[in-house]
């Protein structure tokens, strides 16, 4: 597959022979970075370190209506599903994230809505510059990682070199036609390099190995109850990583319209787990919190083989109080 | 003037009393340009706490935030009080939380901490975009000085303090048990120039403003959580029944609730500036939050966080308050 | 038929003085126009001001909230607390974007029948003025 | 139980009063198609008999269980609907009207429009109606008794009034007799009665009734509890007389050591009495009372080698041991008649009352003219050789009224008519003298009222407009520097006394009996009545009235009038013997309540405080609605940031059904 380069100046070109295509990409939505719809190529960001919000805002959107009705019609329309032909600027943690989230969606029912938008051809960034909570080296990643990727994108500048990586990716590249250029000799030693500095610039690191195992003896341990000691409870951590993917589903009623709704939910709220009861078998912020490491890194890796992370370093960026996800993982590697 | 072995010493002496259940105070972070809240329980923890620029988080949440567990049948509740480190701002919050019985006077143990103003951390961090380790800062007169692994960077507080810092008029302490060291002179004062500066523009303007800024909400809650004002049981917002605000995140359910939010803090805002901070995509709530705080000043000579014994606002009223607007 | 805008305006009116007033309005014959519907509480204390909120959410292009004349309360004091409530809450409507003549409060006693005629113009106008809420209206928003 | 709503709505034609506007018929066909909505039925009259039979029919064969009606206003005919309702066997709370006649039909000219907007108040009501829950009215058993605090014409009326229909009555006086400040008046305006003639009948009537028990030199310590249930603490204070053996013959005052040498309360200071005293000849309980405060005895320990009043009484009544005893009773009903104080002139410097002596108030003239008062009726000032008679006086009216600057804006009502009856009285006393009143305005509003100023007028007693800026003492005269408005030219009157017309004032001590009671206070400070119209005798505290100055200014027959008021509707809830309770209140969900107070402090009738519950074995605080108090305004479930505290059928979970309905139907 041959590698091609596009010219900074020649980017809003190439973004235009894409305007047929429902193009998703970084941009500012109020005062910080995500997913959106690019109508104006000048408002796409790629100089950024991530996206607030990943992109799996993009193929599980917060708010998602399955189906409307009318009140007392058995009837229900569905609403057109898919809508994203591309998704460009993906870091690579955030592109192997979704394929994490992706048996999830695809294991005992295949949810159509998640599906028909994963069909879209999802274009990588790597990473020049990680950031300081990036840890993905420890989980199997890279900052040029390239699973779950069907091109990947270098920043070398003055350009940016495009590296296709499935036929999707390929067949994008043809439609860009003139504003790409052939890759020239060098480009991708260039890359290799960037890409190894990057992986140098990763300092934090955590030790995986046997945590899935060990975790389950820890059910009692003092180190839930010291880290819940500062939770606020909020849903930032979940609601940020790009694996979380819990939802609640919700009927909204209008007058006599209503919808079927499902949203993102968080198992850090206190109602996520609430029974109609009033009983809640996980009261309060310390079995939230061991949910929450427990579901990544033992539960899911039962059920799925691998760790629900990928060290995007999100829920410690953006975490109010430190509750630092590398410091966890440390307490339970050197807990007793 | 700040003498943190002083802090650690009172620290030691209050966790060692036998009515004290622990000590909420801050640590040095993770990573960068951070601070934790620590919860210590014996008096060999203090060696950790710090108080410094970098102390941020307002402690005084904790206060309301812990949970309450099931006493066992046959024992006692734990009746053991609470000691808390403050800064000024933080120390309004345990006043309101007095005037609105959140918290019994008795159960709670206040170490003031005055203050020369805490850091905004983005401020910081485009500062010293390289800084990857943990980094610990002083005061140092009129600047902040920070220990980077290169070497001491002293920086004027000015550029680098959190907004609320710069108009800060409580810098000490309004209630404490104890007062950790000497007060401050207060260096700032509020005009409320960005509200102002909001009011000035047409309704449309105002409304474009705002209305990316609430698009944007993830209805995380962290705001509201953060918050140390709000700590109902079961908050009204995300209630389904009956349902004030729908789950669905969207413009219109994520406006009421921001409105709501700030509604239920009118005359109860005692601008810590937390919500603000720990927006993950930014919204300036304190601008919003602000606009009340500004009413209730100049609407009814009203200040919320200052008086233990003051009547709340929003159940008070006066016989002749303003009401121009009404037909 | 004319397809000007018809704004659709939701009051709350206190049982004793403006319920009665408006009340009065009909016995009297009185005419005003029909873009206004009530819901009826026991005192403009009992608003809740998140209420209004709701109205504007769910549709309604303006809201009024009535009670009786300052000390003429039923219950004394309610609409002391009503007034600073809707007070604080204008003016943060106003501060987001609400149109001015969006939100309005009344003093309608129960034998100001002609009054309430008045306030149901007045506020009619200023919501027809204002056009239709859109900025956080609820309906249909991302369907 | 199958609780689900089965909803029947009937659309009132009223006539043609709703259906000339209303196409009642398209209301029908819409409603029909609503949720829930079991039966929609037309009528022309369904307050009518046979309207109403058509809901008890169709409960009872459709098994309706909610019932909307689309008709005139509820403040017409919710009752009617409700009383419907409970023949039918439901709940009368399961009602809901919607008013599409004061409301709709009558104030819309368009047929569409009026027909659509009924359609909306139509679907509001039935979204309220679905989740409206059953409620039930308590009755609580009313004591059948009465407290009547406050011992002077108000109290003493009430207190009659309510015993004379056979119910107990406490009577609680501060001082100790009753009769209050009527007592220490000469003879009254217009008709210049004698005021003591017809008051004594009354006082001893008090004391003699079987149903009343007097209980003078008492005070109120507190009350608690709701209508038909208070509790009274009453401290009787020691009066050092065992009343069971006093006589009342007086030798003990006779013999006291300060005999003539204390001031004397009744006649405003300018008489004097003992330490051992009876307030005035006509006191009632005529038992004689002993001044701790001045007392040799019980102020330094001793007097003399024994106390004189205890050699000298007979009867040995006299107790230095006696103590405060605190009595304690259940009543059903309140009455406040506590009275008013005079306004204190030393508060407008400017009159010189605290400088000289011959300036007076009102009162203190009332004493003099009074046979009984100090110089037995004659009007004579100074003390001995320099004793005289005035010959010039004036009289300055609206001292401490409708004067801003001294926080009184009100008008004390009754200064105009007494300042003419003391000026009338003057000129009998004294032939010849030169009497005249400086005023505002004369306000002589009542029966009889503005003939009496008509007559004074013409008796040669000069009215001057003219509000006086200083008195001054010039020799020996007082000089009054005012302008006279009318003729525009300043004057400087010089005269021999003046009159200062002081007006009335709350009791100092007004605000123990709004702490014990949770009474209010209007802007004058004077207590607030439940309405100024049409509940002034009410207050918001169910079963306590309000009765004579205490509620505001007023002559002695509007008092009067107030306290056989006060009685009347206090003997409404001690004759049914039963009151029944708002069943529409609020109520607090304690398990999410968080305590912060607030309703506690909105709350306008006390009727919310806060408990300590156990919330799993920890003790949290919450509001708790005291039933009986509750009144439903609501304010606290507006105030309540958790949404904890709601007002049955207006619970939000009810109202924003019809907010949601009202906003989305176009």
């Amino acid at each position: 597959m041959d590698m091609k380069k596009v010219r900074k100046e020649k980017f809003a070109d190439f973004l235009a022979t894409l305007a047929e295509q429902k193009l998703y990409a970084p941009q500012k939505v109020g005062e910080s970075l995500r997913f959106a719809p690019v109508t104006d190529s000048g408002k796409v960001e790629l100089e950024m370190s991530n996206t607030t919000v990943p992109p799996k805002s993009v193929f599980f959107p917060q708010t998602e209506t399955l189906y409307r009705y009318e009140v007392g019609n058995t009837e229900i329309q569905q609403p057109a599903m898919g809508g994203v032909d591309i998704v460009l600027g993906v870091r690579p943690c955030d592109a192997r994230a979704q394929v994490i989230v992706d048996s999830l969606f695809g294991w005992d029912y295949n949810d159509p809505y998640y599906q028909e938008r994963r069909k879209a051809t999802v274009v990588g960034l790597a990473c020049n510059k990680p950031c300081v909570n990036c840890f993905c080296l420890s989980l199997g990643g890279g900052p040029a990682s390239t699973v779950g990727l069907d091109l990947l994108m270098t920043d070398l500048g003055d350009a940016y070199l495009l590296q296709p990586l499935t036929e999707k990716g390929e067949k994008l590249l043809a439609l860009a036609g003139e504003t790409v250029e052939t890759a020239a000799a060098g480009d991708r030693e260039a890359a290799e390099s960037l890409h190894g500095q990057a992986e140098q610039m990763i300092t934090r690191k955590v030790e995986t190995a046997g945590v899935a195992e060990k975790l389950p003896g820890l059910w009692e341990h003092s180190l839930w109850q010291e880290t819940a000691n500062s939770c606020l409870g909020c849903g930032i951590c979940t609601f940020l990583c790009p694996t979380c993917h819990c939802f609640d589903i919700q009927d909204e009623v209008e007058g006599l319209e209503g919808r079927r709704c499902r949203m993102w939910d968080s198992c850090m709220f206190k109602e996520y787990t609430l029974h109609a009861s009033g009983h809640n078998p996980r009261p309060t912020r310390r079995e939230r919190t061991r949910n929450r490491i427990n579901h990544k890194y033992s539960y899911f890796v039962q059920k799925f083989g691998h760790t629900a992370c990928v060290g995007c370093g999100r829920c410690i960026n953006y975490c109010p109080v430190n509750i630092d996800l590398v410091e966890i993982l440390r307490q339970v590697k050197e807990a007793l | 003037m700040v003498n943190v072995d002083k802090l650690k010493e009172i620290a030691r002496e209050t966790i060692s009393r036998d009515d004290v259940k622990y000590l909420i105070g801050w640590r040095q972070g993770t990573y960068g340009f951070r601070a934790a809240p620590y919860f210590m329980s014996t008096p060999e923890e203090a060696e950790e706490l710090i108080f410094s620029p970098l102390c941020t988080n307002n402690l005084a949440t904790y206060l309301t935030l812990a949970e309450k567990l099931p006493v066992p049948r046959g024992q006692e509740p734990d009746s053991r009080k609470v000691a808390l480190l403050v800064k000024g701002c933080d120390s309004r919050a345990v006043v309101q939380q007095l005037v609105e019985q959140g918290i019994s006077r008795e159960r709670v143990l206040v170490i003031g901490c005055p203050c020369r103003g805490v850091i905004d951390q983005k401020k910081v961090e485009a500062k010293f975009p390289d800084v990857r380790e943990a980094v610990s800062a002083v005061w140092d007169g009129d600047t902040v000085v920070f220990n980077l692994p290169g070497g001491s960077v002293a920086v004027p507080r000015q550029e680098v303090l959190a907004g609320k810092c710069l108009t800060c008029r409580y810098p000490n302490p309004v209630i404490a048990d104890v007062t950790v060291w000497e007060e401050v002179a207060v260096w700032g004062s509020d005009d409320y120039v960005d509200v102002r500066e909001l009011e000035a523009g047409s309704p449309q303007q105002r409304w474009g403003f705002w209305e990316e800024k609430f698009a944007s909400c993830m209805r995380c809650y962290s705001c509201r959580n953060v918050c140390p004002m709000c700590y109902c049981e079961d908050c009204v917002l995300d209630r389904l029944n009956p349902q004030w605000i729908m789950r669905s995140v969207n413009t219109a359910e994520n406006t009421a609730f921001h409105l709501a939010r700030a509604f239920h803090l009118a005359g109860r805002c005692i601008e810590c500036g937390e919500c603000e901070r720990v927006c993950p995509v930014d919204i300036p709530l304190m601008k919003l939050n602000r606009k009340l705080t500004k009413e209730v000043r100049d609407k009814y000579a009203y200040e919320p966080g200052v008086d233990p014994e003051a009547k709340p606002l929003q159940a008070s009223y006066r016989p002749d308050d303003k009401e121009d607007f009404i037909l | 038929m004319s397809t000007e805008f018809e704004p659709n305006v939701v009051a709350f009116l206190c049982n004793w003085c403006s319920y009665a007033g408006a009340d009065l309005a009909g016995t009297s014959r009185t005419h005003y126009p029909s873009n206004l519907n009530v819901i009826r509480v026991m005192c403009s204390g009992r608003v809740n001001p998140l209420y209004v909120v709701n109205a504007l959410q769910q549709g309604a292009d303006g809201v009024l909230v009535s009670g009786c004349h300052p000390g003429d309360c039923h219950y004394m004091e309610g609409n002391f607390y009503a007034r600073r409530r809707f007070t604080l809450l204008r003016e943060l409507l106003e501060y987001v974007g609400v149109e001015p003549g969006r939100f309005n409060m009344s003093w309608v006693s129960a034998s100001e029948g002609a009054k309430w005629k008045d306030v149901v113009g007045e506020v009619t106008k200023k919501a027809k003025e204002a056009g239709p809420f859109k900025q956080f209206r609820r309906a249909k928003i991302n369907w | 139980m199958n609780n689900k709503p089965k909803i029947g709505v009937y659309v009132c034609h009223c006539g043609v009063n709703i259906a000339r506007t209303v196409d009642v018929e398209a209301v029908r066909e819409f409603a029909s198609r609503l949720p829930n909505v079991k039966v929609v039925r037309n009528y022309a009259y369904m307050c009518s008999d046979p309207g109403q039979l058509l809901i008890r029919d169709d409960v009872e064969k459709e098994g309706l269980n909610r019932i909307v009606v689309a008709s005139c206003s509820p403040r017409m005919h919710e009752n009617t609907f409700r009383k419907t309702l409970a023949a039918a066997g439901l709940n009368p709370y399961y009602l809901e009207m919607a008013n599409i006649r004061e409301q709709c039909s009558w104030v819309h000219e368009d047929r569409e429009e009026a027909t659509a907007k009924a359609k909306k108040l139509v679907y509001a009501a039935v979204a309220k109606a679905r989740l409206l829950e059953p409620l039930y009215e308590k009755e609580v058993e009313v004591e059948p008794a009465s407290l009547v605090i406050g011992g002077g014409i108000a109290g003493i009326q009430a207190a009659l009034d309510i015993a004379n229909a056979g119910f107990k009555v406490y009577l609680v006086e501060k001082t100790p007799s009753v009769g209050g400040r009527m007592s220490q008046l000469d003879k009254t305006f217009p008709t210049l009665d004698c005021s003591a003639c017809i008051l004594t009948p009354k006082m001893v009537d008090v004391a003699n009734h079987p149903n009343i028990e007097l209980l003078a030199y008492s005070q109120v310590e507190d009350i608690s509890g709701y209508v038909g249930n208070f509790d009274v603490k009453v401290r009787k204070k020691a009066r050092y007389v065992d009343v069971d053996k006093c006589t009342g013959c007086g030798i003990c005052a006779e013999e006291c050591r300060l005999k003539g040498r204390i001031p004397s309360e009744f006649d405003m200071g300018m008489g004097k009495r003992s330490a051992i005293y009876l307030p005035f000849p006509q006191a009632v309980p005529a038992k004689y009372t002993i001044d701790p405060e001045r007392c040799l005895y019980l102020t330094r320990g001793k007097c003399g080698k024994s106390p004189k009043c205890a050699d000298a009484c007979t009867a040995g009544a006299i107790n230095f041991e006696q103590q405060d005893e605190i009595v304690e009773f259940k009543v059903g009903t309140v009455i406040v008649a506590t009275g008013f104080d005079t306004f204190d002139p030393t508060r407008k410097p400017e009159y010189g009352y605290a400088d000289y002596d011959n300036v007076l108030t009102g009162l203190e003239l009332e004493r003099l003219v009074s046979a009984s008062g100090p110089t037995g009726g004659n009007i004579v000032l100074g003390e001995g050789e320099n004793a005289f008679v005035p010959k010039d006086i004036a009289f300055i009216k609206c001292v401490g009224s409708r004067d801003k600057s001294v926080g009184n804006e009100y008008c004390s009502r009754v200064c105009c008519m007494y300042t003419a009856k003391l000026a009338h009285l003057v000129e009998e006393k004294i032939p010849g003298a030169n009497v005249r009143i400086y005023y505002m305005d004369v306000r002589a509003f009542g029966k009889g009222f503005e003939e009496f100023y008509d007559r004074v007028r013409r008796e040669g007693i000069r009215y001057i407009r003219g509000n006086p800026s200083e008195i001054f003492k010039r020799g020996d005269k007082l000089v009054i520097k005012v302008e006279d408005t009318l003729a525009a030219t300043p004057l400087e009157d010089e005269v021999d006394m003046v009159v200062l017309a002081v007006g009335l004032e709350p009791r100092k001590d007004a605000r123990e009996i709004i702490d014990i009671l949770r009474l209010s206070q209007s802007a004058d400070r004077f207590y607030l009545e439940a309405h100024p119209k049409l509940a002034p005798v009410d207050t918001a505290t169910d079963g306590v009235f309000l009765a004579g100055c205490a509620q505001g200014p007023k002559d002695i027959p509007d008092t009067v009038a107030q306290a056989k008021g006060a009685a009347s509707s206090a003997l409404v809830l001690l004759s049914s013997g039963k009151v029944k309770i708002q069943a529409q209140i609020s109520f607090i969900n304690e398990n999410t309540c968080r305590g912060c107070g607030y309703c506690v402090e909105i709350c306008p009738y006390g009727a919310i405080e806060l408990v300590t519950i156990s919330r799993m074995g920890n003790p949290v605080q919450v509001g708790r609605v005291n039933e009986a108090l509750c009144k439903g305004c609501g304010a606290c479930a507006a105030a309540c940031f958790s949404g904890s505290a709601q007002q049955k059928s207006f619970m939000d979970r009810q109202i924003l059904p019809q907010i949601a309905v009202l906003g989305v139907m176009r």
